[in-house]
């Protein structure tokens, strides 16, 4: 069974620059999810707005019944206008987990690249403690637009190695975090390249990029996609993505992903208006 | 509790309590297995079936709208022959009606469809969906011409022997007019209301939400005009109504039963909260014994005027 | 901001802005006055006149839905006669297009209103309510039947000199047919759309809630309705075109522009936001200004498709 | 002027039994505010609900930017109920002040009775200032199903006399409160009951028996009645009530009362369904 329920908010941290880290008493939620596996929610009362909002789960906790699930989200519309308004105690409407998530490496010695643009980091703490537990030894590489809003780092189990890209140069590389991938890439010699692995999360046109960086190099990698949801379970038909070698159909992307392995996305048919 | 009858007849069907799944919004049924027990639900109307499949329209498909939702999913789906093959065969273990949702752009297609799904184990009924443009017709609904509704439900009725639903277009003057002539056509029983024609407007980029330009409202905004609508329906035709149209909860069933529908399908629902069509049915219960309801159907066309 | 040109041209009616507020919602103008500069404003339409003063439905009549609302209030209004005497002398002082809509339930008391209205002192135009039910045929809405349109537009045509807008009722299977059909009859203005005909049931009551039963729908429920009604018309005829439907922000005046308006009218909004209606004008000059829109007729029918 | 706009809520005090007070940041409200006058106030983000609701002002209080006012209030459905989940600092949307306040009595020396049934108490903690202070001395007599229900009586100024009633028992009289005011003014001598005055708020048949009872006896007094409001100030032409006399019209609760003098509310054909 999936849960859908309502669970409570136990704490609505502010991160800054509109972004934040609610944590929900959801341990029914939280006990069989895995990292890039979301969640839909909905806050607030009444039928406007209507539909769920889809969250990945940034870090499983302890709580008081069990795990809790935590969020980090940016406030961009009215969804998450009225969750960031919320005080704990507020009920939320949740229902998960959904989605395929991000595999993990079957060889742990291999390198891993963590590719993150702007709120793109959300599903990247929880994907962290999973791959440190699995041996593997991760390296976040994460852009957003300044350096204010490049939140969350504190929020990732300490031994990943970090390295920001901002667009106005206000931290770490000036540039695209994109960039940053190509010259890790293209520093490992062909057989390691062709082994490494890259998770990305980020807006859509970052993805493209990512996706392509990682076919010059030949080397591995999971994206996992944005969409609007309309039910985040496969049946709205709402959310989706044409794939390559798929010309008569599209892909789900609450339900088929939202991972997919790097090559897979038709870019050039998904282009939305 | 226990003590209400929830079943419901509607002409040829029978269910075990009125609470149905509306098509386009519970996939094929198995979907919701995650959420709920099928067998609770009076019945599942699956996604529209069309002869072959469809990949159905370029998104963005969707778009929420205040208290609604616009969508031009644009009738994705398997085809009627890998419902019969796949779909249909995985809901046999449930104690539920299963009904066939039927899509087509011109009369044979219909029939054609219909043909096929007559007499499939398992199968409970046909409702058929004539919001669709009829491109033999320049791309006009079925549904919103009298005379070519009975043509296309008098071709479907002679096709098949299952219990045959209608399910009436909005997008008309007044609905009575399509219902006497689904009727007069064969139907057993009508369904309403289908979407209600909108549209959305992304003011920054100047475009369309919709790829489809157009699309389709559903949920809660619409209930007022649907309740008014099943009111309409009921005093114009004689046979059994199915009413939907944002219902969200076992009150607002109520007040389709009351407008004068003998069942309810629960549509739009179905994405926020996906156990919600199951919690209904007990909520119904509970709120008939509450009410000293008896049987449910004593509710329909119960009200004080 | 003073950059943006916000005056409109709709035939032979000039607006200093496309923000009129809309009949029914808006009083007789000066109840805003606690609220705003009547200054502000394109334009007013007063509430419904009927010949004679008209006392309305019994109440209830209105009820919340999800976020829209249902009317019943039954034209209660002072009569032309009142109008001209006290309504309309009080907004001599602002600045401000005022329109008077007219109610009748036979085609010569729609006359009869507008004889009395034409040459009023400081009236700017007329507008049409033709969703009244023809009491000469059988309650049937005027606005519904395209071939009554077009007489009852062409004899009010007759008796005034002063832009006339005839205002749709949604309620239609093709709004272009009556669009078309005021356009033959002389209209210089359509304005859409009007309420959506609903119902709304209280279940612990099994009653309807307004106590005519059946009311009109308002509110942003019906936006994406309106906006595909108002892209629909503008395809269909030729002259201008006043949107409404649940507008609430300038962000969804620009909607409806978008869609092919050349100017909107505000409702229900005034409801809950008395001030609302000036406000809009400012974010609308200032939502140009940050397009680098110079002139807001810019935006009509400015849909990429 | 009458304010229209967002007004930010200092506190939301629980009374028990599902009754609130809430304290709001609204001076240009509150200054020029009169008792029963009311304000019409939408809570929540999103257009459902749509409308406002009515709540009479139930106190004028001191805070940080001039006056606040107070309004208790109870939850009895959607509105009422997304209020009482706001915290302090929550912003609301206020319009007001609307309505014709109760008129004080012209000699202060006359019997003053203040007649609440439920949540129609709201209005009296004001009026009792306002009386005060105009040299009366009211008394409060106060109906409520249960005496759990009896709240909001340590909102009001000392010196008020208080005599309450439950249909339950439970607390004070057994029965209703127009039974109270019967009784006093049965008990006044024929020329003091004629020159008394009765200020009545409360659910609709508790008002109609009100009437009845001041026109029995002849006394004065005051209603404030109840109807939902779609706008509160006279437009939308909702909030209709027929009056003595007036066979071709109707009143309108929000701009004409909600205050209307006894003996002038058409009762026969006032029945709502
Ligand atoms: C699998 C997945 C995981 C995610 N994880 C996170 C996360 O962990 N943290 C996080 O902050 N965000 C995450 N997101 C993004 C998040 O879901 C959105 O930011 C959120 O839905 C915005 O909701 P809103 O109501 O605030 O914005 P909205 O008011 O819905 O609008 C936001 C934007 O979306 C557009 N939009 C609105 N409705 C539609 C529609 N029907 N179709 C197309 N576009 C529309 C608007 O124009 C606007 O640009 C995730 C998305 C996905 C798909
Ligand atoms: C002048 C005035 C002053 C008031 N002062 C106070 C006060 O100080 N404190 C206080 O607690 N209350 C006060 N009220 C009552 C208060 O306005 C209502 O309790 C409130 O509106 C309920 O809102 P809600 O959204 O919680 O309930 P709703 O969800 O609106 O429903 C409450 C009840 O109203 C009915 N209802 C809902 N919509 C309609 C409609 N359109 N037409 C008819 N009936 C409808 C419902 O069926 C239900 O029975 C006052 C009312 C008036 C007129
Ligand atoms: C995403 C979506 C897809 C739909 N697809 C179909 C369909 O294939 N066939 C059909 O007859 N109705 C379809 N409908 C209409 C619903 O079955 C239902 O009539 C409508 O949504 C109104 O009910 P609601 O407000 O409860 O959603 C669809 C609705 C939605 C929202
Ligand atoms: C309470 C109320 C009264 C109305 N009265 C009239 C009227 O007298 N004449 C008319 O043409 N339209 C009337 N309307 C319709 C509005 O002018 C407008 O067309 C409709 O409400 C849609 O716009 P909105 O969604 O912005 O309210 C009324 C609407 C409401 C809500
Ligand atoms: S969100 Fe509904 S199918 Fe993916
Ligand atoms: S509430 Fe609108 S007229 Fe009284």
């Amino acid at each position: 069974m999936i849960f859908s329920g309502t669970v409570a908010l136990l704490e609505n941290r502010d991160l800054g620059h509109d972004n934040f880290l609610a944590v929900l008493d959801a341990p029914e939620v939280g006990q069989s999810m895995e990292p890039a596996q979301f969640v839909m929610v909905r806050a607030g009362e009444g039928t406007d707005p209507l539909l769920g909002r889809p969250y990945s789960v940034a870090r499983i906790g302890e709580g008081p019944n069990g795990v809790t699930i935590q969020l980090i989200y940016k406030v961009v519309g009215r969804g998450t206008g009225i969750m960031a308004g919320l005080r704990a105690g507020a009920e939320l409407s949740v229902v998960g987990p959904l989605g395929q998530p991000f595999p993990l490496p079957e060889d742990p010695q291999v390198p891993v690249f963590l590719v993150a643009g702007g709120i793109g980091i959300a599903p990247f703490p929880f994907l962290s403690a999973r791959l440190l537990a699995a041996g593997c030894h991760p390296r976040l590489l994460y852009g957003a637009r300044s350096s204010g809003d490049l939140v969350g780092r504190d929020l990732f189990p300490p031994g990943i190695e970090m390295e920001v890209a901002t667009d106005d140069g206000s931290g770490g590389h000036a540039g695209f975090v994109t960039e940053l991938l190509d010259r890790h890439l293209a520093a490992l010699d062909t057989r390691t390249r062709q082994r490494a692995m890259a998770y990305v999360c980020g807006p859509t046109p970052m993805m493209a990029a990512a996706d392509a960086v990682l076919a010059r190099h030949e080397s591995r990698g999971h994206l996992s996609l944005e969409a609007f949801m309309g039910c985040g379970f496969g049946v709205c038909l709402s959310c989706v993505v044409p794939l390559v070698g798929q010309e008569t159909g599209y892909a789900r992307i609450c339900v088929d992903g939202p991972t997919f392995p790097a090559g897979s996305i038709d870019w050039h048919r998904s282009q939305s208006p | 509790m226990s003590a209400v009858d929830l079943t419901v007849k509607l002409g040829p069907l029978t269910l075990k309590n009125p609470v149905v799944t509306a098509s386009g919004t519970f996939g094929y049924g198995t979907e919701f297995s995650p959420f709920l027990d099928l067998s609770t639900l009076g019945g599942i109307v699956v996604k529209g079936l069309s002869l072959r499949p469809r990949r159905g329209n370029e998104p963005p498909r969707i778009w929420e709208t205040p208290s609604g939702m616009l969508n031009a999913i644009g009738l994705q789906n398997v085809g009627v022959d890998a419902f019969l093959q796949e779909k249909l065969p995985a809901l046999l273990p449930f104690d539920t009606a299963v009904l066939a949702n039927v899509y087509g752009e011109r009369e044979e297609e219909y029939v054609q469809v219909c043909e096929r799904l007559d007499g499939a184990r398992g199968l409970a009924g046909i409702e058929l969906n004539v919001s669709c443009p009829n491109t033999a017709k320049g791309g006009m609904e079925f549904g919103v011409d009298p005379m070519m509704l009975e043509r296309l439900v008098a071709a479907v009725r002679r096709v098949t022997s299952l219990p045959l639903i209608v399910k009436l277009s909005p997008n008309v003057t007044d609905i009575g007019e399509p219902a006497r002539a689904a009727v007069a056509g064969g139907a057993d029983i009508l369904s309403l209301v289908n979407t209600f024609t909108g549209m959305g407007i992304d003011a920054e980029g100047r475009r369309p939400v919709l790829k489809n330009v157009v699309g389709g409202l559903s949920g809660p905004a619409i209930k007022p005009l649907a309740l008014y609508m099943v009111h309409r329906v009921a005093a114009a035709v004689d046979v059994p109504i199915m009413g939907m149209g944002g219902i969200m909860n076992a009150v607002d069933a109520v007040e389709f039963l009351l407008a004068g529908a003998n069942a309810v399908q629960i549509g739009t629902s179905n994405f926020l909260n996906p156990g919600g069509a199951a919690t209904m049915v007990g909520d119904l219960a509970e709120w008939c014994s509450r009410h000293r309801i008896g049987e449910v159907r004593e509710l329909t066309g119960g009200l004080r005027t």
